[in-house]
């Protein structure tokens, strides 16, 4: 049997998930993420200089295609604005996605479920909530606009992914879900492990999730970050933001 | 038009407790917190507050006991620091009432008030809990019969925008991501500007295309440099990291939070 | 974002017959006149027209038979020239179906497409025959009950706008009074932009708040300089009185109206 | 009995008419004009400079108080931009008055019925019409939701002015209807003679109108164009633009 590896380190798991993520990126699609989103615009940003030249990257500032000298913890900053060409206002983007032109938008949740719904409202009773959690932003209006979702989320545990979120603050179409883990694909509306990372092992991802997945042997691994990618990577995010996620 | 300059305390104390208030900015960005300081040192109460994504704005005005409402999306300091320590207490403690949206739905709710409606419809929102919570409808197209979720008009009683240009007559210049300032702008009945500096109506008339709220919508124009601080103003300053992250760190106690509070907001000295 | 740029002649072939185009501009002002006139040359028929306020554009493609059908609110020359004599005919002659709207349900119609909704409720309306003659509904608020109009979403296949600047990805910067044009292009499965000149994307980098279409929602760029000729173009040049008055009297006599298209429009020189 | 006076001219016309609606304006009021409105525009101009020096003349270029350098034929010319400080899109126009913030809406009719209906949409059949006219513009949108309606109308026979209209292109809160012969108030809903210009009689308003009105010996005559009001028409419309409405 498989020992189970020492866990990774937050370096290794970031560097992973933004790479995965801008590996799910094709080239020419408009792909957009709103606040608290520091690995998806790390994604954007490292899939443009690999394999997305023509990748429309949009984000929460209304800016398109920005070129950031340095980038911002807050994914609302106007670092983001830097060298963007067009400037328009939120309500404009959500339009955008509402009239389905928006091909891939990056959501996450404090809780995601079996389904792909995401909680990002309240554990514990709502209305005498446990914990009052930010709240979904945008996701309820882009989840089920949006031609897909990829989900992130920088925690891979059995509070985190549940059978059933307590609160369903968003659902919709939902296409992947990238973990420090692996990466889910939602299959006839229930999430499977589409491939695991190479630090760790089918058991460790099992015992990380709190609903039935069909992860073993077989499941396909994740190719390790490569030289080309490493070196986008470090152009694109120097001084490491994309750590803030896991702090 | 008639001069509008006014100062932050007479502005502020026109508005009366229980008002609800739109404010303009997104999350760590351009809030108008000069205002919302005063509105702490006022002590006013009762207030509503709307907005799509918030942080110290919102966090500050529910620990303080400002609000008992709230209509917006999301409020938290997003990566930089997490939750809201004021506003989740406020809520799980029952001291806030929450009235949750998307983004999308305040932003439709302000539409329809703009546009002088009762109701907006909204694309998506379809298996959210949050609209059988927040009381929107569920309608049929009059053309179609097709499904569509409906929301209510939402009209604050004030808007205030935080711009860096603005002059007397209260046209208002913003550089940089507008946000929904000047949606909310048109959606209220009151609109208030506050301003890094104001300037003369020359300036504003070389580029009109600029002007992100027109002065026939205003009310009250209000000098206040560094008026987003501690949030960031685009072109003007940052965020103001160590002031946040000790504001973090106080609000988990709340002797330690109103002795901060005390210091740093209700000081006159703090828009300095 | 890719090159966009692409010349009159092709995009124009992109059109087929029977396709909706929303046109840009208002009345005398910066419509897409040299797209327009293209449309003519290649003969296309059965289209149909949507726009709030229109003149010669819409005009002539009434004349020469382009469309079939027009979604407006008002077509004329204003005081300068009076009725719209072709498109007048047109319609007395049953030879051009109109949906009549006032330009708010134009506006509304077209955000609901911008808004991915079926319709949008419209403020007033109330008492105009226009609401029975163009199928629009009377509808209650599911909030309240009280009634209000509904327009069904207007989702043109083409927008077509003329701007001063784009730069090769299409992104558009408009000078002076923008119209409907970034509503229509928002509203539309396809969008051209015709401009004065093609500007380096750079110079749209320095003030993005001046661009009016991001390029991400146009298929293609047009450089077409005097691209609203006879009509005006802000800070470029104004509408050609001589050659409008032509056209007015031209139009009185079909033989004269047929001669004068053919050497005004149909002769190549036409945009030089 | 009085001897009708000969026809006015039409400069005669055209002044009354523009300082008649001057003076119907409101220091303060934000009053709006659209598309062949070359009089509303000479009106609010005139206005500010002689009793509403704060009137928020808008139009539907989008500009606010603009300070032409001449005045051009067409009221949607980017001549109206001159020295205006803001520029909205004409949607945000409609939604002001939507909202109930426009005090004042100048529109105009080819018909004008006893109600203060409008109609800009045909002459005959409305499906088969003997005369199509350019539509309505903003009219149906306007009237109704505007504080007031002024209509003016340069034309006054009894074709123009006439019990019924044959089609509804608009009707709402009308107030005033400025003739080049007298000025109408609606009362109860009904247009009713306020004053007649000096130029003319009782007996030529009844005589233009296709309707019943209570013109007589006993009805106000509005007060001659003052040399105050002269000059200010001949500050703002040197070139008598305001004439190109009597061609």
């Amino acid at each position: 049997m498989t020992v189970r590896p020492a866990l990774p380190s937050a370096e290794q798991q970031a560097d992973m998930m933004a790479v995965v993520l801008a590996r799910r990126l094709r080239d020419g699609e408009r792909v957009f993420h709103g606040v608290a989103s520091p690995l998806p615009m790390v994604a954007c940003l490292v899939a443009q200089r690999l394999h997305a030249p023509n990748l429309v990257y949009l984000n929460i500032t209304g800016s398109a295609n920005p070129v950031p000298e340095t980038l911002p913890a807050s994914t609302v900053d106007p670092r983001l604005l830097r060298e963007t060409r067009s400037l328009v206002t939120l309500a404009e983007l959500f339009d955008l996605s509402a009239r389905g032109e928006l091909d891939t938008v990056f959501l996450s949740g404090v809780q995601i479920d079996a389904g792909g719904r995401i909680n990002m409202s309240a554990i514990g009773p709502y209305d005498h909530p446990k914990v009052r959690l930010p709240g979904g932003a945008g996701s309820a209006a882009l989840m089920p606009t949006a031609r897909r979702t990829l989900l992130w989320r920088t925690k891979h545990d059995p509070r985190t992914f549940v059978e059933r979120v307590e609160f369903v603050t968003a659902v919709g179409n939902v296409d992947r879900v990238v973990t420090p883990l692996c990466v889910f694909k939602r299959v006839d509306g229930r999430l499977r492990v589409e491939e695991i990372y190479p630090y760790t092992t089918p058991e460790a991802v099992r015992a990380a999730t709190g609903f039935a997945v069909d992860a073993d042997e077989t499941t396909p691994v994740a190719p390790p970050v490569s030289d080309t990618e490493r070196a986008a990577l470090d152009a694109v995010d120097p001084h490491h933001v994309r750590l803030i996620e896991f702090a | 038009m008639r001069d509008k300059r006014a100062n932050l305390r007479d502005v502020v104390t026109s508005v009366p407790d229980g008002a609800s208030i739109a404010l303009g900015g997104n999350t760590l960005h351009r809030a108008p917190c000069a205002f919302v300081h005063e509105l702490v040192r006022q002590q006013k109460h009762s207030l509503t507050v709307i907005k799509t994504a918030a942080s110290y704005d919102v966090d500050l005005l529910a620990g303080t006991g400002c609000i008992a409402r709230a209509e917006v999306a999301f409020v938290g300091f997003e990566n930089v620091f997490g939750l809201a320590p004021r506003y989740r207490r406020a809520i799980e403690t029952g001291q806030l009432q929450l009235k949750e949206h998307a983004c999308y739905t305040v932003i439709s709710g302000l539409r329809a008030s703009a546009q002088g409606v009762p109701f907006m419809p909204v694309a998506g929102m379809f298996g959210s809990d949050v609209v059988a919570k927040s009381d929107f409808r569920t309608i049929e197209d009059p053309f179609t019969g097709h499904p569509v979720v409906a929301v209510p008009a939402l009209r604050p009683d004030v808007a205030v925008v935080h711009v860096q240009e603005a002059d007397a007559e209260g046209n208002a210049r913003i550089y940089g991501t507008r946000f929904e300032d000047a949606l909310i702008a048109q959606a209220a009945q009151r609109v208030i500007i506050t301003c890094e500096r104001i300037v003369d109506g020359s300036v504003l008339a070389t580029r009109p295309e600029l002007t992100a709220i027109p002065g026939y919508l205003v009310e009250a124009v209000v000098e206040a440099p560094r008026g987003a601080w501690p949030l960031s103003c685009a072109d003007e300053y940052d965020y103001d990291h160590e002031f946040l992250a000790a504001y973090i760190r106080a609000a988990q106690d709340d002797a330690v939070y109103a002795a901060f509070v005390e210091q740093h907001v209700l000081a006159p000295t703090v828009a300095a």
